[in-house]
């Protein structure tokens, strides 16, 4: 067996050894922390690449954690989509952290960073683990590392709000991962599995024998997920969560972690549910108007916040309404929409908090309504915030166009035009809260008597990076899109 | 000519003024001679490339090129056709003359070196809409004109241009998620959006119904007609003469080319008979034509008027298309070239005397005429042709549009093109006649004191001025050639 | 016999989660919480799971009582 | 009558959920924070105790080894799960009362409701 | 607390106490128990030496330094046992497929890496519990998060 049959769990152990090693490696040798940590970055970005090849060559295959086979052991399962995952998960995780080296110094005490560092390498490892693995209570587990970490990625800051918000997300995460548990109980009662595959034989014959334990298992998993992933009624601790938390942690938070919920929900949804179960069951319907509900009251929401980062989060309600929304229509197109999302999304709101950073760091200036001017004095940042608004309204050109484009051509094929005329009033929505900022950052003059802090190079590059990556994407995003069609064609049956 | 060089040359049309902005915004930074000379030579360039089009436009020939694939069955892609070209050799012509009135215009004005690039680039992406060979394509470049032109329209930064351009851009945005909506629906339907296949749509079922509508929405949205008129006498007014004339003159004429296009591409004229969608088209032209042209008669500034008498215009053009014979296809294509010179001569006139004197409010102009005699001239002469007087070209749309609207039975419409030019001379006349006649005590001192502008200035408005004698004049001149030839080819689904 | 004894060890676990909730000495919750926590590690041996409940005590009780107090010691007693 | 049977015959199932909703309800209607880390705990071991009921079989051998002659063994495998449940419950205890704490240190409470009076009378 | 009776009493039981709890961590394999409880039962004795006497006394028996670098230790190692597994041909914590030494069931020396393994856990709860504590307990507590679930 060579290494890279390895890699599936390398990627996520390199992480979690990392995480462990940073704090002592941040008292022995401080400046070494950062290096290793964006070594690990590149190598679990290697592996993942590795193993998109190996899919390629062999198709889908599973990994057994010390070689026990499913009914005892932890599986990993890799297949095109988990890598399409990981690989978001990786190379934006490592997009942020470049940005994160030097937000960092600004945001947070010079002694936390270490810290900060081995919670970034827990949160990436973990969310790489949810992505990986094809059992139900590791899944768990990763949820409880991964929701910590989040927690404490927020709380690190030490003010105030961040306590606060911090403390709020934990309660409303243990409630989640509480009924996740509760379900994984429900499941395991009737069929004796926590493998996905395994369950997924087992529960037609359980379904008929208990189907009430099924329903309420169900229903846990969409409340669980729902709460993780800010699904509209139980997003409350988002917006402050997402707002107090330092820039690169909002930008991983509101980029990926809540992403990899949704993509969680979409793995028990489709692999653990048997289609005919789906159908007879209204899960679909229910994440599709909960999504529906997100979409529009996130953006209603936005348009009134006062607090830049505040507005942003608000604008993630909206648009992982988007993702789910491809989940709950149930058809492969507008889940390719979704999925598409995941990465459009994570672009453009990882800039896009990036920017509030740079402004914060900047002018010291967070309220919607102080950033008059500041197109004059950051030039170019505020013209990344242009092409992250642009991709959020979906003007072509964007990816934010493109994953529209799925969702909307998969409403249509599913018969629900009704969906349709959600995702242009969202998009108008968008347009009336981004629109103003853009153009009065542009057009109105700067007044400020404080002078403007210089920005560090390398924060402005990776704010470039992104916003050449979100044209890029909405203009050439074919490679992706024949790719996650062949992917879902393989998973779903397209 | 080999083929790829063929189709290299429309691609080049479009493509070379986009290019050229960045050059053209650097330059900027240098000299602001080198600057507008650069602008220039671009638009004079992207004329001649469209131009040299001609003979195998003519000649029957479709110019396809595809570019890449951007999503599965999604392309970016190029075709052009009569129609295609009319309007970009159009397009082209007039935007030269705007380049060459800006150089003296914007002198005085600021941020030179954001006008040039941003009118530069509003000319490549108009040509791309008209050279697009699919919707999607053409979606991409309507968007990106109508995001840069907001830019032109707030120009001035004025509170009140800042206010009109919000409202403009708002409303593209809906257009354009209109036109979004549309498309998608139309490529669920047909598989496809592109135009070189025959009709999209084959049969009527509430979703047609629900895209011709977004489509209407968002292709009217940009022509401005009744009701998403409301962002264009704030918007057209505020912007800078030489880009009013643009945005009246072409960018409008945008949203009359893609509502013919859906109605030839997308569906066809049986269906959208079979529909009665027709009929909806009739009467908001009506409504369209009749309120632009009253609306205007109360509007004492200037460039509101001509403004709203732009709305008016563009109710022809629905008009036109909302009866779908041969004389009126004839009439609408050759009625997007008159307005356009029309329009385009009414608002470089109007801004050669704003520029000169100060004046925007009619109330304020009366004895202008004896200063700047040639302008209002010219001035003089694109009213007329715009209320219809013959032999002017104004005339010869109308008339066309009369005569179709007769063939097709449907007296009613050439009532309310009578009405409409009733109301038309009603607005003009009473800005030509004082300013030559009126004002003798107020303007003694200054009766004869001749104050024109610019050579530079005069030049284009002279030349589109001269147009819309020639071409109401002669009645075989190129325009209308073309134009009938379009509608033939429109109508017949090939040339000729 | 073992099942009388289970049912009442369960009626009690649901009196000290009733009394954890609505009792306003927090330093009394908690201790109520180690009982409760208690009572779970006994219904785990009798549910033949001698290393949960050796867990439960160890950690549930033991361990997350210490923490409890020592976060009421730092901050309020009453709620 | 039926379903009063079943739930009889699995009395702890029905207490395990009992638990559930007793933890979950305290947990998000009290405002005192550290009452609701103890309501999180009380959740958490609810479903543990479900998780032990469904391994249980009566008279099955826990499952340690030995020489059990014609006995059986019950399922394992719940226990091992819930040791991890239980201890990634502890460290998320201990993580929200360090939080509780510094929050005490920054308002002078740790009643949500009052936290929320004072930050709305600061703005 | 400067109270006598607790303080005889821990100093009796705290042995004990600690001895349990490496009995239970050892024997982690053969019976109930293994690392997470005779951690915790181990960390338990330490915390309850700092409460019945004071904060610096606890300190005096494992300070904040050696607590956080056995908490890292221990989870490291696990993780390299892990490691090791894989370089020995087995898949990630393999035990019998990397060849672990197995020894006789019921032995104390078997069970191939699960022993090494539990005794790391225990290290690593241990370690955490007085983390967690300190943190909790002292004045102003070190920022940051205290703590990280074990592997």
């Amino acid at each position: 067996m060579t290494l890279q049959h390895h890699f599936p769990a390398l990627i996520i152990v390199i992480f979690l050894i990392c995480a462990f090693i940073m704090p002592l490696l941040f008292r022995w040798r401080s400046t070494l922390c950062a290096p290793a940590l964006l070594l690990v970055h590149l190598l679990a970005l290697a592996m993942a690449v590795a193993l998109l090849v190996r899919l390629y060559a062999g198709g889908p295959f599973y990994y057994h954690l010390g070689n026990w086979a499913p009914p005892w052991g932890i599986e990993l399962k890799i297949d095109f989509l988990r890598v399409y995952m990981v690989l978001i998960l990786v190379g934006l995780g490592l997009w942020i952290f470049v940005y994160a080296l030097k937000d960092l110094a600004h945001e947070l005490k010079r002694e936390v960073t270490g810290w900060y560092y081995a919670l970034y390498a827990l949160l990436i490892g973990s969310m790489s683990g949810m992505a990986l693995t094809n059992d139900m209570f590791n899944l768990f587990v990763f949820m409880e590392i991964c929701g910590i970490a989040s927690c404490a990625i927020i709380s690190i800051k030490e003010s105030r709000e961040c306590l606060e918000a911090s403390f709020k997300y934990l309660i409303l995460s243990a409630m989640g991962t509480g009924c996740y548990l509760m379900a994984i109980a429900m499941i395991y009662m009737v069929t004796g599995q926590l493998n996905f595959q395994l369950i997924r034989e087992a529960l037609p014959a359980a379904a008929g024998l208990y189907p009430n334990n099924l329903l309420v298992a169900t229903a846990l998993i969409i409340v669980a997920f729902g709460t993780k992933a800010a699904l509209f009624p139980l997003h409350v601790w988002l917006p402050d969560a997402h707002a107090s938390a330092p820039s690169p942690s909002s930008a991983v938070l509101s980029g990926l972690v809540i992403k990899i919920y949704a993509f969680s929900l979409f793995n028990i949804l489709f692999f653990v549910f048997p289609a005919s179960f789906r159908q007879a069951v209204p899960i679909n319907e229910i994440v599709l108007w909960l999504a529906t509900l997100g979409i529009l009251f996130g953006s209603i929401f936005a348009m009134v916040q006062e607090d830049l980062k505040k507005m942003l989060a608000y604008s993630s309600i909206a648009q992982i309404g988007y993702v789910f929304m491809g989940i709950g229509l149930n058809q492969p197109t507008a889940l390719l929409g979704g999925f598409y999302h995941i990465l459009n999304h994570a672009l453009m709101k990882g800039m896009l908090f990036m920017v509030a950073g740079v402004i914060i760091q900047a002018t010291g200036r967070r309220r919607v309504k102080d950033l008059n001017g500041i197109g004059h004095v950051l030039p170019l940042v505020m013209i990344a915030f242009t092409v992250g608004g642009f991709s959020m309204i979906g003007i072509p050109g964007t990816g934010g166009l493109i994953s529209k484009w799925y969702l909307a051509e998969g409403a249509l094929l599913a018969n629900r035009l009704f969906f349709v005329i959600v995702i242009v009033l969202s998009s108008l929505l968008n347009a009336v809260y981004y629109l103003p900022i853009i153009i009065n950052a542009f057009l109105n003059p700067y007044e400020g008597r404080e002078p403007v802090k210089p920005v560090s190079r390398l924060m402005v590059g990776a704010i470039t990076a992104g916003m050449i990556a979100v044209i890029f994407f909405g203009v050439y995003p074919k490679p992706v899109i024949v790719f996650l069609k062949a992917a879902l064609a393989a998973v779903i049956g397209m | 000519m080999n083929e790829a060089a063929a189709s290299a040359v429309p691609v080049f049309a479009f493509l070379f003024p986009i290019l050229m902005t960045p050059v053209i915004m650097f330059a900027g930074r240098r000299s602001g001679r080198l600057r507008n000379a650069l602008a220039l030579a671009t638009t004079v360039v992207t004329f001649l490339a469209v131009i040299s089009l001609y003979p195998r436009i003519i000649g029957g020939e479709v110019i396809q090129f595809t570019f890449f694939e951007i999503l599965p069955e999604l392309h970016i892609s190029f075709r052009v056709d009569l129609l295609s070209f009319c309007l970009a050799a159009l397009s082209a012509f007039i935007w030269v003359l705007c380049t060459i009135y800006s150089i003296d215009y914007m002198a005085r004005e600021h941020a030179g070196s954001r006008y040039y690039p941003v009118l530069i680039f509003t000319l490549g992406a108009c040509l791309g809409i008209f050279m697009a060979g699919d919707f999607f394509t053409l979606f991409i470049f309507f968007e990106l004109m109508s995001l840069i032109a907001y830019i032109l329209v707030i120009h001035e930064e004025t509170p009140a241009a800042l206010k009109a351009g919000y409202k403009y851009l708002i409303m593209t945005i809906i257009g354009g998620l209109a036109l979004f909506f549309g498309i998608i629906i139309t490529f669920e339907l047909g598989g496809t959006v592109s135009l070189s296949g025959g009709p999209l749509v084959q049969e009527t079922s509430l979703l047609a119904f629900l895209a011709f509508i977004s489509f209407l929405i968002g292709f009217g949205m940009k022509a401005g007609i009744f009701p998403l008129h409301v962002w264009l006498p704030d918007a057209h007014p505020v912007a800078p003469s030489p880009a009013s004339a643009l945005l009246s003159g072409i960018m409008l004429k945008t949203g009359a080319y893609g509502l013919l296009r859906v109605i030839f591409h997308v569906f066809s004229v049986e269906l959208v008979k079979s529909g009665g969608w027709d009929k909806i088209m009739g009467v908001i032209a009506v409504i369209t034509i009749l309120l632009g042209s009253a609306v205007a008669l109360t509007q004492d500034d200037i460039k509101r008027r001509l403004a709203y008498s732009s709305i008016g215009q563009m109710g022809y053009i629905l008009l036109g298309m909302s009866i779908l014979n041969e004389n009126t296809l004839i009439g609408d294509i050759f009625h997007i070239f008159t307005h356009a010179m029309i329009k385009s001569t009414l608002f470089l006139a109007a801004g050669a005397i704003i520029w000169k004197t100060g004046k925007r409010l009619i109330s304020e102009m009366p004895g202008i005429g004896r200063q700047m005699p040639f302008t209002l001239g010219c001035f003089s002469l694109a009213a007329l042709a715009m209320i219809g007087i013959p032999p002017l070209n104004g005339f010869l749309s109308k008339w066309t549009l009369g005569l179709g609207a007769l063939e097709a039975g449907m007296p009613f419409y050439v009532l309310i093109l009578l009405v409409s030019s009733l109301l038309n001379a009603l607005y003009y006349l009473p800005i030509i006649v004082p300013a030559f006649f009126g004002g003798l005590e107020s303007d003694h001192e200054h009766g004869f004191d001749i104050k024109e502008a610019t050579p530079r200035m005069l030049v284009p408005v002279a030349i589109l001025a001269l147009g819309t004698l020639i071409f109401g004049l002669l009645p075989s001149n190129i325009p209308f050639d073309l134009s009938r030839l379009t509608a033939s080819y429109l109508l017949r689904g090939g040339p000729f | 016999m073992t099942e009388a004894l289970n049912v009442m060890l369960l009626l009690f676990l649901i009196v000290c989660a009733v009394c954890v909730a609505r009792i306003r000495d927090m330093l009394s919750a908690v201790i109520l919480f180690a009982s409760f926590g208690l009572i779970m590690a006994i219904i785990w041996q009798q549910l033949s799971a001698p290393d949960v409940a050796m867990v439960e005590a160890a950690i549930g009780t033991g361990v997350t009582t210490l923490l409890l107090v020592a976060a009421i010691s730092k901050t309020r007693r009453t709620e | 009558m039926e379903t009063l049977k079943n739930l009889a015959h699995n009395y702890y199932y029905l207490v395990a959920v009992v638990l559930f909703v007793i933890g979950m309800h305290t947990m998000l209607t009290h405002s005192n924070l550290i009452k609701k880390v103890i309501a999180m705990n009380i959740m958490d071991t609810s479903v543990f105790l479900l998780f032990v009921a469904i391994g249980y079989i009566r008279g099955g051998q826990a499952p340690i080894m030995r020489d059990i002659g014609d006995g059986f063994y019950i399922n394992p495998l719940p226990g091992a799960l819930i040791l991890t449940g239980i201890v990634v419950g502890v460290s998320v205890t201990a993580y929200a009362l360090s939080l509780v704490v510094k929050i005490y240190r920054y308002y002078g409470t740790v009643d949500a409701d009052e936290i929320v009076e004072i930050r709305s009378r600061e703005q | 607390m400067e109270d006598q009776i607790t303080r005889l009493t821990s100093r009796l039981v705290v042995p004990f106490i600690q001895v349990y709890g490496i009995y239970i961590i050892l024997h982690g394999h053969l019976s109930p128990g293994g690392g997470f409880s005779g951690g915790a039962i181990f960390g338990a004795s330490l915390v309850l030496m700092a409460l019945a006497f004071n904060l610096s006394a606890g300190v005096k028996q494992i300070s904040h330094q050696s607590a956080s670098l056995m908490e890292s230790g221990g989870a490291l190692g696990y993780a390299l046992v892990g490691l090791i597994a894989l370089l020995w041909g087995g898949n990630y914590l393999a035990n019998r497929a990397a060849s672990f030494p197995l020894g006789r069931a019921g032995e104390l020396f078997s069970g191939g890496a699960i022993p090494v393994i539990t005794v790391f856990v225990g290290m690593k709860v241990a370690s955490t519990m007085v983390t967690l504590f300190y943190n909790l307990i002292e004045g102003e507590a070190k920022v940051g998060d205290p703590e990280k679930p074990g592997a």
